[in-house]
Formats: structure tokens, C-alpha cells, sequence
């Protein structure tokens, strides 16, 4: 546009400059702490000048939280989780807005309201629910009196039991459990054409084949979207995963942080620990910038 | 045999009702025009045969079967969208050959129809592009052409045309209509627009707020309208219409200074009633004002139309168009007699809107003033 | 193939190094048994995770737990109790040779001991030699009105930081507790809770109110700053940087400040100071102890009596003792690092300070030598919101400590409540 | 909202749901359903029984002024952050979108934050916070005293909403951008033909049209200022000075999981549950009525 | 004195040019429509008349003043877009009123103007409703409305019927004359539709690729197409364009079969010459096959318009359109007889596509066979 606003436009950059700063000052602390040794980052106030402990500050953050082993379990948690919610949750959003059957509508709610109360919250009965899925089948087998039944007729003792602890399966699956991705893929869908259900229709195909010929490959930028949203998200999951492996085979590499956070009963060697997050923070943010043109062009159609 | 018939066909929408009681017989292998304004049903009727739409009274039948609660898939109707409704995701070929996979065609047949249906619309060369590499007509082919793969028994048309811009329109419509000779699958094609089911149809099916007002050739229907509402909706500029009354001398009154006469003998009992009166642009003359029979207008504006042009006049108030095929000896707002012969006049009932039909049939009669 | 045992604990950073080192001695001792060891990061998080763990059947053999923690433990069942264990799994236990303030604060009222002290600690004084010769002195104040003097010079001195402290849950165990066992007084009634669940708060109406408010004025004259993460520097930081001169702390800290300390710099600890005319008494027993978990086979069990066997050897004691700071727990180990003259060596000396602040009562006194209430953690986070109230918003110390109580009280009363029909072993 | 093309078999429309269904009812209901259960009892940590205790566990709530400080608490932290996260995303997107020079830049970088861990994020502030080691501990030097959150409650509230407000600028600004892009550019060069300026635009035109996705990113960022503050609380506060950031949701962990009071804190997870539905339906009963223009 | 002068306008978007170098002059008053194909810079033309474009070059003129760097706000044009671009959360009066409110004025005066604006263009009674409670034909008077409320100086329209349907549009166009007349300011109308320029321009610029082909009248451009491009592209059904050269003896030879002989003298230079023939449906005439002078061709087939017809010949694979205004003798399939008039053929040079003017002019030659 033709337009001359040298003033607004100044302030427009300042702005945008101030705002860059700010957003990258964290970002270059980390990494200046990060080059570090151990008595310069703890000088008061630190250098600014990066020092040239990087690389060993990195292999001691590597070896000390045993990095290799929690990236690799880092990247299967959070691209399962990523992959599994935009599988779960585009099934659940196709079920709400194309089917018409009653409770359609309560069932939205239902996955909605989930939206709502963190795990912080309820953690320790989802950590018993993890330790055996099946707890509440049994429970509802026991109250039913199905369990008396069976064992009555058949002498047999109805035990499910599906233990979840310290395994790929019970960091996951919890996680998969909300509702952020069903919602945007409801309002991804409602953008969709009605006349291409009806073409579909029309070439003989039924909600299943629509659903996996035409709707799943179409919502391919949202999905990249909600992918990174969630890879991201489940990358940085810290609770839940502290929580439930004990066993440092399936940890994962967040909650290794708090084995380079110095405590008070050790040696307060900022660096590495900053050098540790450095090595943590980088897939997630690579991941963010290497999808973004995606990620924004997703958004952009499930928005309107 | 009909391959199409209509039955009392009614849809409403949560008591909205939107087609009421629509019966239509349709022969195999004709292209039937569906016209209407915008909002008349005319999508809802076609979807209903589709079975897009559930039906909410009356009876469909294709070729002989009752298809009421059948699926879209098992009726044997392919359908042409306004939007073309192309998988975006799928090339062109993909995009054709899509039913015949969901039907369980092999590969190689599929691979073979698909060439064989590219070669009827032309598209040969686009086979691998998805629709978003196409042009507007290159799209409007491949949805043809995924009609078409499927042989069906009847072609269903949602104003497929209305998304191209003009020059490619006509084009199209060309297309369109050799393909169905060329086919000969029964076609129905619906439309807002009539240059295109005039220049399209065997027969127009002329709709109107959820009901059907006329049936017949693009002829017939021009040349003789079954109400004032196809009159007005069929042709272009709209024919002239004027709203009076008939007097005891056979002469349409439409105020003291514009009196009409009418061809032949009147119906005693159409004395005194309200009536509407239609005159077709190209029917009219302009003649010098004062000209003896002629009524006094002036010129509102011309519109040039190359091979032609159109005389706005302007009977105080009511607009009345003049086509004139040779250059105009007028300019705006010249005083001119508009000329009306008696035998290109229709008449309506103002109340019911249907044609009188006596009076047109009748042989002319001098005008006098 | 070898049994493996799982053993979960809390400490983090260079600890949880050490005691991983101890885990593969051990693993190498040995043939039949793997233990596995598993930092939970915090002492809460240990005792935290062990519980959601033994509630989903997923818990460890063995598990370390703070000494706040203690009660909470005690009245689950959740646990096969240490001397039963040993006694069943065929190993003879000198269960009289552990140091009596520790042994007291692990036992049941029997003198039965549920769990094996591991870490054990207590709060010493630690002090800037190179400061307190600035304002020419040369030994650590005694007495807290000695105390108050010393910290009125070393900011005359120009010290910004005479005392360091700080009055977060984790650390207001040095400043509440501790004081409160040096001078003889009670946390609470029925002898700090060993006496039953319906013990109440008392910390309210000793000495210690008087303290709080001595500490208050110094902090107000600046003579002694609130050092913690928040503010960039916790204050164990800021002694070893030599920016606070005195502070109060674990004696688990001992080897981490003899290895960040200010190059040069000259420091020493002492045993917590009492008010004038007051007699000293123990102090309390700190850090955690190991518990083993019901529900385990025979064969992890005897892994983890081999384990406990392990790590109460005397060599272990002396170099568990050495890389960190923990005193040893028994007397065998204790006479053992003396023989081998460890107390006498430079960084390590001082330390044998932690055995006689620990066993300053005479022998037949009757205080409790430790503390047994339930919710303790929440208590002290309570306290820990009183010294805030006090410190931050200004609020009377007296009101503050009352309310502290009293809060206090209703988790001992939802606490009693939870458990009832249940009594103390 | 509705769609005209719809499928009609039930069973199948419920295949389709029914893994989301039963990993919720498994992971949300079921361990909710607990919680609701233990509010009404007093349940022993290591799952030793319970005694249903009735009301009592609200009761105690209610009458905790502390608890009503949490409640406050959070509510000024999620209002807090979350306009402080909103507004400055805006900003940084109406801004962006102008195109001047370096936008792509912009564009990439404003998304960063985003990526970015709360508990390595919290360890970051906590750095760049600290009064006397930190890189505000300038101002310090300058007014002594001025900037304290290790002491000072306001200062400490100042540092967790900065923090929380740093990471949603990334994810606001994504939403932002998306839905300031997807206004159809001759809106905008229609106002400017009427005559109005950038900034006026701005006000007039793309704002009101960014409604929705104010509201949608104001449900969000609420839930999530609950969730994410956790990390963050837990790793700069944990809460304090004098429970300055004591939160709800900090504080039911905190009392649940770290002081065993399970009751307690079910009874305070109820509580937060009845209040983010009450204020979901709220704000949607509002974007539903006021806020769709198509 | 010109309104708005154009001079060697070009535009490029980062190297990639889409206008050419534009001149054009437009008078105070006029209504100028700008026609061409998809794409060929109609929009581009207009926007950097309004300020929403840069200029990459030349100068554009508004009422005496170089505006090239000029903001659109302080240009005193209005502009009216194809998709009328309203405000979705403002109503009918707040659409048309945006522009005064933003000048200032103050509120009573405001919502008087916008009132007399809504009766202009008959949105009375719709002024609290918002842009989705309106249909297309309403939209687009708001579209109308607030740029007339600001009484510019220049109106600009950017095609802002194509998304109305046939009947609406030719309604609106209508509407737009005549309140080009009453209120009389210079207008510049981008279409790619050839009936509503005609229809529409006092002067017609023909665009392609970027530059201008003709200036002028409808009358001119449709009689006298500058281009074998205008000609192709002006009128419904296109120009017949035949691809020849030029004998010795002055006559149009396509192929053995088809000569046509061109009136007057051929200048010697182009003898031997690829050269266009063009004709226009209604400038030939069907005779029965054989009729000496004619050409031989079948009929392919027939388009019924209501008021006329077009009869599509074919020569061998070259389609011939003829427009009839009585109805046909004949039927598809049959053989006829093409009859040209020497007089109504148009020349246009096969490599620049320019039109050869000499030949039209000259008084007509009786036909050779
Ligand atoms: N799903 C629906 N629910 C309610 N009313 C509907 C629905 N679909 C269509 N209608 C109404 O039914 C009437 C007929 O609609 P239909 O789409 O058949 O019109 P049409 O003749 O095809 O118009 P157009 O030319 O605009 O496509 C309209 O008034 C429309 O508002
Ligand atoms: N922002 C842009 N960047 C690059 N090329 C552009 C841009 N805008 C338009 N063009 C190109 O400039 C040419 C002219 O575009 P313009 O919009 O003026 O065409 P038009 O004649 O208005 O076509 P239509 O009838 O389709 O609106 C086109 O080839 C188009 O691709
Ligand atoms: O620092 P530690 O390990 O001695 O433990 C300190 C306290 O006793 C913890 O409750
Ligand atoms: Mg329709
Ligand atoms: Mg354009």
C-alpha cells in the first residue's frame, strides 16, 4: 500500500525490536551460561562475554544425565503422544461433527471438559489407574456383580490387570487422553466442504472410507499443526513422567534437568546444568522451526 | 419409457418447507434444465434424486425402481457440483478413478477407464496435476470426468458453470452439450441462469418457491410463458410487464394516457378484472413520438450491446426496455412512441399470475387510439 | 542370575553421585544381588513417589526417608521393619551401637528400630575464620548473645552479611528444631509426639519466640540477610563465596563447601550456639534413614539385608563419610575414622563436631531425641509461612508463631483423625 | 456449526469416538471420579482405608482464609498473565503482519518460546530474576531495594506472571498471526481507502474480527495458566515469599502430594474443577452469542 | 480537463512485470470500463489508481495532481471490491458510515448522510443488519453505498458484480448507470465480462497481457476491433476468425475449397501474407447449400436464445457461428451454404495481430466465386 507512516513505522520496530529482545535474552543466557566454568557462572553478575567451556560443559551435562539414552526415549514419548492424539483426537472430532446420533453432543462435552483439570491435579488416582488400566473394568465387574457371576457359574476368579508403570506404554497413553486436539480438529472440519462428503458419497464410499481417504490426507497441515503443538507439548512434560518411571531405562530427558539443577547438597555448577538445558531445549524448538511454515498455514484454516 | 419419475415429491426442513409436491416424468436419455431463482429448491430437488436428501413425501423412481430410501451410491446417478467438489489431495486421475476404486475396480481397468474417460474431456495431459494446478475449466473438466467414469444412467448437474467467468461459460455449456449427445445419459442440470438452460435443455423445468411453473422446450417456454413469473424470469432484458386492467371494449388499460387494445374478443368474464400485460423488448418498436398507436416514453439510457443494443424508456415511472437491432436514432431523454403489436402481447391473471391464454392465439386487430 | 532390588532415594546432585558410587561398590561386592538406585530428586519426592508407587504394588525394596517424614512411615504398615528383617534374613544386628539421639529418632517407643539410619546429619555452625580475625576473634560464638555481638561487629566491619539464613521449609529445620533441642525445649507435647498421636504444638511458647525475635532484629539491622535460591544465592552459596559469615546448616555440607569455597578462604564449623545459662542438650538427628517395603519376595529381601550389611561397614562409613559430609552412624564407625586419624585431617576436620553436638545430653536424660509428628513437613512448611509472615511482611512474632501453631495443630488433629484407632509403636 | 453431509450409522459414528472415549474414562473420569470420592473422606496416604468424614474437608476449606488467598491468587495470576501474554502477543502480531522489513524474522523467532520447557524456563528466570545476581539486580543498584521477589510477594507475583507470559507469547502469537492473516486483505484496504490509518485499522477493523480467536486463546490461556504454572511455581517460588504465589493448583499439589493430605486436596480439586467449568461455560455462552459474524 | 491522466504506467512485482506501460486519459465524468481477460492487470491498473499498489513506473495524475506517492485516504477515490469487502462485525449504516467517522464528522451529520446514502441505493430498512443477514444483491449495494457517501471524486469498481448471479447482475447493472448518472463522477469499472462493459462504458480499454489493445467506444471496439485480440474477445458468440492469406487477386484464401474475396484494392505489400479473417455471427448469413458466393459447411448444432438463435457451422473442423433472429430452417446435421459480405470482414495482420485498416473501409465488391 501506498502509505507513508515513517513515525508509526518507527514505533512498529522498536516494538517488534524490544520484543525480540526479550524473547531471545533467556535464550542467549542459557547459552552464555552454558560456555561457562563453573566459578565465572557464578560470579555476581555473570559475564556476558561467553567463556570456552561449552563443549565441555555439553559432554558433561551428555554423560552426567545420561542424555543419549532419555533424547532417544524423549523423541519416542513425545512423537507417539503427538502422533497418537492426532490420530485419537481426528477420529473423536470426525465421530462429533459427522455423525448425527444422540448424545453426540454430551460426548463432546464429556472429551471437552478434560480441557480443564490438569493432571497436576488428580495425579496420584491416575497414577493407580496407571499401575492396572483394567482397575476401573474390574471395579465396574465387581460392583455389577459380574465378577460374583462368573466366579459362581464358573469357579473362575476375574482378575484384569494391566500394569502401566515403567513402561512406554503408561508415560503415553495418559497423555493422549485430553482434548485440545479433538478441538481443533472440530472446528478444522467444519471448514471442510459439505460437497465433498457428498462426492464421496456419490462415488459409492461409506464414513470409513471418507474418513481415510479424503478427510484424514486432507487435514495433513493441521495435523502437522497439532503435531507440533503436541510434540512440543509432551516433549516438556515434566510431572507425569517424573512420576511414573522410576526406572531410568524409560526416563526421559526433561526430568533429567533436576539431576544437573546443582541442589543444595552439591556443587552449584550452573554450566552444565545450563549447557544440559541447552542440549533438553534444542529438538522442541528445532522442531518448531523447521515446521513452522506448516504449522502457521494449519492453523490459519482451522481458524476461520 | 420415462427413466426419471417425480412423484408428489415434497422436502421440509424442521417443518420448513422448501419443495411442495413436485411431480415430473423425465424420458431416458433427455437433458432437462432445471431454472430458477435463487433459494426455489431447485438444489434440494436434484439432491433428493441424489439422495443427498431424504425425501419427505412423495415417491422417486429411476428406471423403474422406487429409490426413496436407497443410498446415493446404489441409485446409479453421478453428480457434477457447483464447486466441483474435487479431492484436492488427489490428482486428476486419482480424482476420476476414485469410485471405481471404492467400487473394487482392478488396477489396470481402473487405469484404463481413467485414460479412456481423460480422453473424452480432454484432459489427457493433466493426469497427474492435482486440482490446484488446474484452471477454473480444467477443474469443471475433471468433474465431468469423474461423472462420467462411472457410465451412469443419470447425469445430475448443480449449476456447474456458475463458477467460471463468462467467456469460458459459453465454452463449457458447448461442452456440455456434446458430451450428452454424445453419451446420451439422461441429464438433469440445474441453473439460475437462463441464457444457459435456454441454449442447454430438451425441455426447462421452470421452478419458483418450491414449486414447478412451467415444463416445456426453451420454445415454448419463451415464446409462451405459463405465468408471469416465467415471463419475467426467462429472457433477457426481462419482457416488459404492466400491471392494469381490461375494459369493456377489449383494451388494457393501464392508466388514463396508455390504453392498449387487445387482440380479438374478450372474455366477457375478464372485463374489469386486474390483469398483467407482457410485451417482449424485441417485440416493441420505437417510431417517432406522436407516431398514431404508439404509446409516449422517454429515453432513460441505451445500453450498447454490440450486434445490438437495448432502449430503456421510461412511461413515467415504468421502465419499459425497446431491443433494437440497428443503430438507435435516439438519445437520452428524447420523447419516443413505443409501438406495441396486439399478436406479440401476453396477458396474466395479476391474481394468480397464469397466462391468459385465449387472447395471444387470436389473429391481430387494428390498433386504435 | 542375580536378584535385583530396587532402592529409591532423594538426594540430588554431587550426593546422588555418591551414593550411585556406593550402589556399584556394593554391586561389586558380590555376585547374587543387583541393587538398582534411583534418584527421585528431593527427599519429598522420595517419600511422595514411594507411596503413589506402593498404592499402584509398583514399589521399591527399599527406601530412604527423611527424618520429617518418619511418622508418616511408621503408621502405614507398608513396611517390613528393619530388625525383624535382618533378624529373619539371618544377620545379627549390635543394634546398641548405633549413636542413641540416632537410634531414638528411628525407633518405636520399645527402642525397636524400623528403618537403618543412612545419611544422618546435624546442624552445625560454620563460620569465616578470615572475617571474625577482622574484628579480632578467633573462635565461633558459643552463645547467641555472643552471637548477637560478633554479627553487630562484622557489620561494623563492614560485612554485609554477618548471618546467612534462610526461612524456607527446607530450612527452617536448623533454626526451629535444632534450637529447640539444644535448649531442652519442646516442639511439642507428650515428649514431641512420641507419646501419642494427640501431642499439640508448643514451639510457640519457649525460648524460641524469644530467638525468633532476636534473629528478626539483626535482620532488620542488617546484620543478617535472607540468602536462598530466589534471591540468587542460597546461603550455603554465599558462605563458600565468602559474602555471608556465619551460617547454620547441615553437616552434609561440609564437603561441598570445602569444595566451592573462595580459594584462600579460611572457614570453620562449631556446634550450635545456646542462650546464656542455658545447658546443652543433643541436637537432633538429621537427614534420612532407609526403610524396606512389604511385599517384596525373600530373595530381594535378602538382597537388601545383604545391602544393609554392606554400607554399615566401617570402611563404608569412613568413605561415605569423606566424600560427603554425613557423619557416621554407629559407634564402631565413628572409632574407626578416628583410627584412622580422618577428624584430624585438613578438610575433614571438624566434623567429629556434628558426634558431640548429637551427644551432648547426658546420657540419662529424658528429653525425646527427636521429634515424632505426623505431617511434619507440613508443619515446618507452616512455620516456615509464620517466619515468612515475620520476616516479609513484618507481622508480630508472637501472632505469627501463634498461628503457625495453630495451623499446625489442625494437621496433627487431620492427621490423628486419618489414623484413628491406631496408636504409636 | 452444523454439517449438511452427515453419515447416519451410529455404530460406526461411535467406533470412531471410542478410543478417545475409553482412554478418558480410563485417565480422566475414573481417577476424577477418585478424587471426588476421597473429598468426602479422609483417606490414609499409603492406602491403608479411609472414613468418610461427609462435608468436612469443604467445610475446613472454606473457612481457611489461606484458601481463599490461593483463590484470589489465581485468579489475578490467570488474569495477570494471561492479558500480559495475550496483549503483548497481539502487539508483536497486529505489528508483524504490517510486513516491514524483517518480518520473517519476527515472525520465526516470536514463535520460540513456545518450545521452551517450564521447569528450564523457570530455571531461566530464576536466573535473570534474582535481585542480586540477576540482570535485574541493575535496578538495584540503582534503587536499592526496589526489585525483591525472594521477599517481596508483589515482586515474586511480578516474576511467575513474566515468566508464564514469556512462553504464551509464543503460542498467542501463532494464533494471532493465523487469524490476523486469514483477514481478507480488502478489508484492510478498504478501511484504508475510507481513510483510516494503520493504527486505526488495527482498532477498528482487524481487532474486532480477531474476536474469536481472542476468545479461544482466553480459554486456553486460562487452563493453561493453572497447568503450566505448576513447573513454574514449583521451580522460582514453590509458592512463597509468605505464600505470595501460593495457587491453586500449586497448593492442591502441594497439600496431596507433598503433604499427603489426599483428602484435602481432592476437596481442592473439585473446587477448581466446578470453577474453570463455571468460567468455560461463561466464556463460551459469550463467544457463541457475541462473537460469530458468519 | 482530464480527471485522471495515466502516463507509461508499469508495474512489476520483484522483477516479474504485469503492466507495460499504460497510458490513458480519462474525462472528468466519465465512466471508463477497463475489460480483459483473467489476469491481465485489469485490478493491478485500478489499485495503483487507488493508492493500494506502488507504482514501479510513469505517472499517475488525479484532478491535476501527481499521486504516485500519494496515501489512498488523501486520493478522493472510493472503490468498491469484487468480494465488497464489508465490515463483518459492523452494520449497514456503520459500513457506510465508517468513512465520515473515521473523517470526523460528527454524529448527527453522520448518520444523516448515511441515511440519505442507504435511500440512494434502497438500504432503508436494512440499516441495522449486519453484512451475513444480507443477500448477495444487497451486499453489494452497501458495497455502493459507502463509497458514495463520501462523495469522491473518482469511483472505482474492481469487478464487483461477477459474484452476483445473471439476473441480479444484469439488475445492478442497470442500477450502477444510472446513479453514474445522477451523481456524475468519473468512474473506472474493471470486468472481465464483455456484455456488462458494453453495456456500462461511455469508453471501453481493452486490456491483455499487461497492456492496452484499444480505447473507445463500445460502439467502436465492437465494430472496429483494433486487435485480432479485441476482436476474439469483444462480443457473445465470438468473432469467427480464420487463419488465411492473402492471393494476387485480392482474395482471402483459407484452403482450396474456401476463398472469400475482400472488398477493394489489397495493398501490393500484402499480398502473399498470413492474415485473420474475421466475421461476426450476425454479419453472415445462412442460404441453402450451394447458393453461389456461399460457403459450404454443416450444421453442428443450434442454440436456442429465446429472442434469437445461434447456428453453429462447421468447415471441416473449423467452427463458423451464425446468429439468426428467425427461426431455423435447418437442422443439425444438415449441409448450408455461409454467405459473407465482403463488407463486414475484418483483417487483422497474423503476426502483430493488428488490424489491416484499409480493407473495411473501402465501398464493397460484388462476390466472386
Ligand atoms: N439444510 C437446510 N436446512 C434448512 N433449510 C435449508 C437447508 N438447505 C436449504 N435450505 C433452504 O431450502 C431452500 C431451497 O434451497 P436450495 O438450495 O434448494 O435452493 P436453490 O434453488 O438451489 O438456490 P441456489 O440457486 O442459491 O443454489 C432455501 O430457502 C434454503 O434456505
Ligand atoms: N502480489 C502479487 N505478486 C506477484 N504477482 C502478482 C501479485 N498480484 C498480482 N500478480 C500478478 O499480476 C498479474 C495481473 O494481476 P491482476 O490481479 O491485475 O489481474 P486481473 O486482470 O485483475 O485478473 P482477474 O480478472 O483474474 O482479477 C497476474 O498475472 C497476477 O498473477
Ligand atoms: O541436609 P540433610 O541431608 O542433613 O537433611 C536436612 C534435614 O534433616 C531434612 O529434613
Ligand atoms: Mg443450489
Ligand atoms: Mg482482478
Amino acid at each position: 500500500m501506498v502509505e507513508r507512516t515513517p513515525i508509526f513505522n518507527a514505533i512498529c520496530q522498536i516494538v517488534l525490536f524490544i520484543g525480540l529482545l526479550t524473547v531471545l535474552l533467556p535464550f542467549v543466557i542459557v547459552i552464555v551460561a552454558a560456555t561457562h566454568d563453573i566459578r565465572a557462572v557464578n560470579t555476581v553478575p555473570m559475564s556476558m562475554v561467553p567463556g570456552s567451556e561449552l563443549f565441555t560443559n555439553l559432554h558433561e551435562a551428555w554423560v552426567r544425565a545420561d542424555l543419549g539414552r532419555k533424547l532417544l526415549n524423549s523423541f519416542l514419548f513425545a512423537g507417539t503422544v503427538a502422533a497418537g492424539k492426532v490420530l485419537l483426537s481426528s477420529m473423536a472430532a470426525f465421530a462429533i461433527v459427522y455423525f448425527r446420533f444422540p448424545g453426540r453432543m454430551l460426548m463432546f462435552w464429556l472429551i471437552f471438559i478434560t480441557l480443564m483439570l490438569p493432571l497436576e491435579v488428580r495425579i496420584v488416582p491416575t497414577y493407580a489407574v496407571a499401575a492396572n488400566a483394567l482397575a476401573p473394568f474390574q471395579a465396574i465387574l465387581n460392583i455389577t456383580g459380574i465378577t460374583w457371576l462368573i466366579q459362581t457359574v464358573s469357579g473362575l476368579q476375574v482378575k484384569l490387570e494391566w500394569g502401566l508403570l515403567n513402561s512406554y506404554t503408561g508415560l503415553i497413553l495418559p497423555l493422549v487422553a485430553t482434548a485440545t486436539g479433538t478441538f481443533l480438529y472440530r472446528q478444522f472440519y467444519l471448514t471442510v466442504p459439505d460437497e465433498l462428503a457428498e462426492a464421496a458419497k456419490m462415488d459409492g464410499s461409506g464414513p470409513v472410507r471418507f474418513f481415510v481417504d479424503i478427510l484424514f490426507p486432507l487435514s495433513k497441515p493441521n495435523m502437522i499443526a497439532l503435531f507440533t503443538i503436541m510434540f512440543v507439548w509432551s516433549w516438556n512434560q515434566y510431572l507425569w513422567p517424573m512420576l511414573i518411571t522410576t526406572d531410568p531405562n524409560f526416563g526421559i530427558a526433561v526430568t533429567q534437568l533436576k539431576h544437573l539443577i546443582p541442589s543444595e547438597f552439591g556443587l552449584p555448577d550452573w554450566n552444565v546444568a545450563m549447557a544440559g538445558t541447552l542440549i533438553i531445549m534444542a529438538p522442541p524448538l528445532i522442531v518448531v522451526i523447521l515446521m513452522q511454515r506448516w504449522f502457521v498455514r494449519g492453523l490459519i484454516s482451522t481458524e476461520k | 419409457m420415462s427413466s426419471i419419475a417425480i412423484k408428489g415429491v415434497k422436502k421440509a426442513y424442521a417443518k420448513n418447507a422448501v419443495v411442495h409436491g413436485v411431480d415430473l416424468e423425465i424420458a431416458t436419455g433427455e437433458f432437462i434444465v432445471i431454472l430458477g431463482p435463487s433459494g426455489c429448491g431447485k438444489s434440494t430437488l436434484l439432491r433428493m434424486i441424489a439422495g443427498l436428501e431424504d425425501i419427505s413425501g412423495g415417491e422417486i423412481w429411476i428406471d423403474g425402481k422406487l429409490v426413496n430410501k436407497m443410498e446415493p451410491r446404489a441409485r446409479g446417478c453421478a453428480m457434477v457440483f457447483q464447486n466441483y467438489a474435487l479431492y484436492p489431495h488427489m490428482t486428476v486421475a486419482e480424482n476420476i478413478g476414485y469410485a471405481l476404486k471404492v467400487a473394487g475396480v482392478p488396477k489396470a481397468e481402473r487405469m484404463k477407464r481413467v485414460a479412456a474417460t481423460a480422453k473424452v474431456v480432454g484432459l489427457e495431459a493433466f493426469l497427474d496435476r492435482r486440482p490446484a494446478a488446474l484452471s477454473g475449466g480444467q477443474r469443471q473438466r475433471v468433474a465431468m470426468g469423474r461423472a462420467i467414469v462411472r457410465e451412469p444412467k443419470v447425469f445430475l448437474f448443480d449449476e456447474p458453470l456458475s463458477n467460471l467467468d463468462a467467456k469460458l461459460r459459453v465454452a463449457m455449456r458447448a461442452e456440455i452439450r456434446r458430451l450428452h449427445r454424445r453419451l446420451g445419459a439422461t441429464s438433469v442440470f440445474v441453473t439460475h441462469d437462463q441464457t444457459e438452460a435456454m441454449t442447454l435443455g430438451d425441455r426447462l423445468v421452470v421452478m419458483n418457491g418450491g414449486r414447478i411453473e412451467q415444463v416445456g422446450t426453451p420454445a415454448e417456454v419463451y415464446n409462451r410463458p405459463a405465468t408471469r413469473f416465467v415471463a419475467n424470469f426467462v429472457g433477457s432484458p426481462s419482457m416488459n410487464l404492466m400491471e392494469g386492467s381490461i375494459d369493456r371494449h377489449g383494451v388494457f388499460v393501464y392508466d388514463e394516457q396508455r390504453r392498449i387494445p387487445l387482440p380479438g374478443a374478450i372474455d366477457a368474464r375478464l372485463v374489469g378484472h386486474k390483469v398483467t400485460l407482457g410485451v417482449r423488448a424485441e417485440a416493441a418498436r420505437l417510431v417517432a413520438a406522436g407516431t398514431p398507436g404508439s404509446l409516449p416514453a422517454t429515453v432513460d439510457f441505451i445500453e450498447e450491446l454490440g450486434a445490438g443494443r437495448v432502449v430503456h424508456t421510461d412511461f413515467d415511472g415504468l421502465s419499459f426496455a425497446v431491443a433494437l437491432s440497428d443503430p438507435a436514432a435516439f438519445e437520452t431523454g428524447d420523447t419516443v412512441g413505443v409501438m406495441i403489436d396486439p399478436a406479440d402481447v401476453h396477458l396474466f391473471s395479476a391474481e394468480s399470475g397464469a397466462r391468459i391464454n385465449a387472447l395471444a392465439q387470436l389473429p391481430p386487430v387494428p390498433v386504435a387510439s | 542370575d542375580k536378584t535385583k532390588i530396587d532402592f529409591w532415594f532423594g538426594n540430588s546432585g554431587d550426593i546422588a553421585k555418591r551414593v550411585q558410587e556406593q550402589c556399584e561398590r556394593f554391586n561389586a561386592s558380590q555376585a547374587d544381588y543387583e541393587v538398582v538406585c534411583t534418584s527421585q530428586g528431593t527427599y519429598d519426592a522420595s517419600l511422595q513417589n514411594t507411596i503413589a508407587a506402593f498404592r499402584a504394588g509398583q514399589q521399591p525394596t527399599i527406601a530412604q526417608v527423611s527424618d520429617a517424614g518418619t511418622l508418616d512411615i511408621m503408621l502405614s504398615g507398608a513396611y517390613y521393619p528393619a530388625n525383624k528383617l535382618m533378624t529373619d534374613m539371618g544377620y545379627t544386628v549390635d543394634w546398641k551401637d548405633y549413636f542413641s539421639g540416632i537410634a531414638s529418632y528411628y525407633a518405636t517407643s520399645k527402642g525397636e528400630m524400623y528403618s537403618f539410619p543412612f545419611n544422618s546429619s546435624t546442624a552445625l555452625l560454620y563460620w569465616n575464620k578470615d572475617a571474625f580475625a577482622k574484628i579480632g576473634k578467633d573462635h565461633a560464638p558459643a552463645t547467641w548473645e555472643e552471637a548477637a555481638a560478633d554479627f553487630k561487629a562484622l557489620k561494623a566491619a563492614g560485612y554485609a552479611c554477618p548471618l546467612g539464613f534462610n526461612i524456607s521449609r527446607d530450612e527452617v529445620w536448623q533454626l526451629g528444631e535444632q534450637f529447640m533441642a539444644v535448649h531442652g525445649e519442646p516442639v511439642a507435647t507428650k515428649k514431641n509426639g512420641y507419646e501419642g498421636l494427640d501431642a499439640e504444638l508448643t514451639f510457640n511458647k519457649g525460648k524460641w519466640v524469644q530467638f525468633v525475635k532476636d534473629l528478626k532484629g539483626w535482620y532488620d539491622n542488617g546484620e543478617a540477610a535472607i540468602k536462598s535460591k530466589e534471591t540468587g544465592q542460597t546461603f550455603v552459596e554465599a558462605f563458600a563465596n565468602g559474602d555471608c559469615q556465619v551460617i547454620l546448616t547441615s553437616v552434609g555440607d561440609h564437603g561441598n563447601i570445602g569444595r566451592t569455597a573462595k580459594e584462600g578462604m579460611n572457614w570453620d564449623v562449631a556446634m550450635l550456639p545456646v542462650y546464656e545459662g542455658t545447658q546443652r542438650k543433643s541436637s537432633f538427628v538429621g537427614g534420612a534413614s532407609l526403610w524396606v517395603l512389604t511385599g517384596k519376595s525373600d530373595a530381594e529381601y535378602k538382597g537388601a539385608a545383604a545391602f544393609f550389611d554392606f554400607i554399615a561397614k566401617p570402611e563404608e562409613a569412613l568413605t561415605w563419610s569423606t566424600v560427603t559430609g554425613y557423619i557416621p552412624v554407629r559407634n564402631s564407625g565413628f572409632e574407626y575414622l578416628n583410627e584412622q586419624g580422618f577428624y584430624g585431617k585438613a578438610p575433614y576436620k571438624g566434623r567429629e563436631l556434628a558426634i558431640s553436638s548429637l551427644t551432648a545430653s547426658p546420657a540419662d536424660d529424658a528429653a525425646p531425641h527427636g521429634i515424632r509428628l505426623g505431617g511434619l513437613l507440613q508443619i515446618r512448611q507452616e512455620i516456615s509461612n509464620g517466619l515468612q509472615a515475620i520476616f516479609i511482611k513484618n507481622e508480630d512474632v508472637q501472632a505469627s508463631l501463634d498461628t503457625a501453631a495453630d495451623r499446625g495443630n489442625q494437621i496433627l488433629r487431620k492427621f490423628e483423625q486419618t489414623y484413628s484407632g491406631k496408636t504409636l509403636p | 456449526m452444523e454439517k449438511r453431509a452427515t453419515f447416519s450409522s451410529t455404530t460406526i459414528g461411535l467406533l470412531f469416538a471410542a478410543p478417545m472415549l475409553v482412554l478418558i474414562f480410563v485417565f480422566f473420569y475414573w481417577p476424577s471420579g477418585q478424587a471426588l470420592y476421597w473429598a468426602f473422606t479422609l483417606e490414609q496416604p499409603w492406602g491403608g482405608g479411609n472414613t468418610w468424614v461427609g462435608l468436612q474437608n469443604f467445610r475446613q476449606l472454606l473457612m481457611d482464609p489461606y484458601y481463599w488467598g490461593a483463590i484470589s491468587r489465581s485468579m489475578v495470576f490467570g488474569l495477570g498473565a494471561t492479558s500480559i501474554a495475550m496483549g503483548v502477543a497481539l502487539l508483536l502480531a497486529l505489528f508483524t503482519d504490517r510486513e516491514m522489513r524483517g518480518h520473517k524474522a519476527y515472525r520465526s523467532i516470536f514463535i520460540w518460546p513456545y518450545a521452551i520447557a517450564a521447569p528450564a524456563l523457570g530455571l531461566a528466570f530464576r536466573f535473570i530474576l534474582a535481585p542480586e545476581a540477576g540482570f535485574l539486580s541493575l535496578i538495584n543498584q540503582i534503587w536499592p531495594g526496589l526489585w525483591n521477589p525472594a521477599l517481596d510477594g508483589t515482586d515474586a507475583m511480578i516474576a511467575v506472571i513474566v515468566a508464564f507470559s514469556w512462553k504464551y507469547i509464543g503460542y498467542n502469537f501463532i494464533f494471532f498471526l493465523s487469524a490476523l492473516q486469514s483477514i481478507p486483505r480488502s478489508l484492510i484496504e478498504a478501511a484504508a481507502m475510507d481513510g483510516s490509518g494503520p493504527m486505526r485499522r488495527m482498532w477498528d477493523i482487524q481487532l474486532p474480527l480477531l474476536t474469536p480467536t481472542l476468545f479461544f486463546l482466553l480459554v486456553i490461556n486460562i487452563t493453561e495458566s493453572f497447568q503450566d504454572s505448576f513447573g513454574i511455581v514449583d521451580i522460582m517460588t514453590q509458592g512463597g515469599p509468605a505464600r505470595a504465589t501460593e495457587l491453586m493448583v500449586y497448593k492442591i499439589y502441594f497439600d496431596g502430594f507433598k503433604g499427603l493430605d489426599y483428602s484435602g486436596a481432592a476437596a481442592q480439586s473439585i473446587i477448581l474443577m466446578g470453577l474453570v467449568v463455571l468460567l468455560t461455560i461463561v466464556q463460551f455462552r459469550f463467544v457463541e452469542r457475541r462473537v460469530h459474524y458468519k
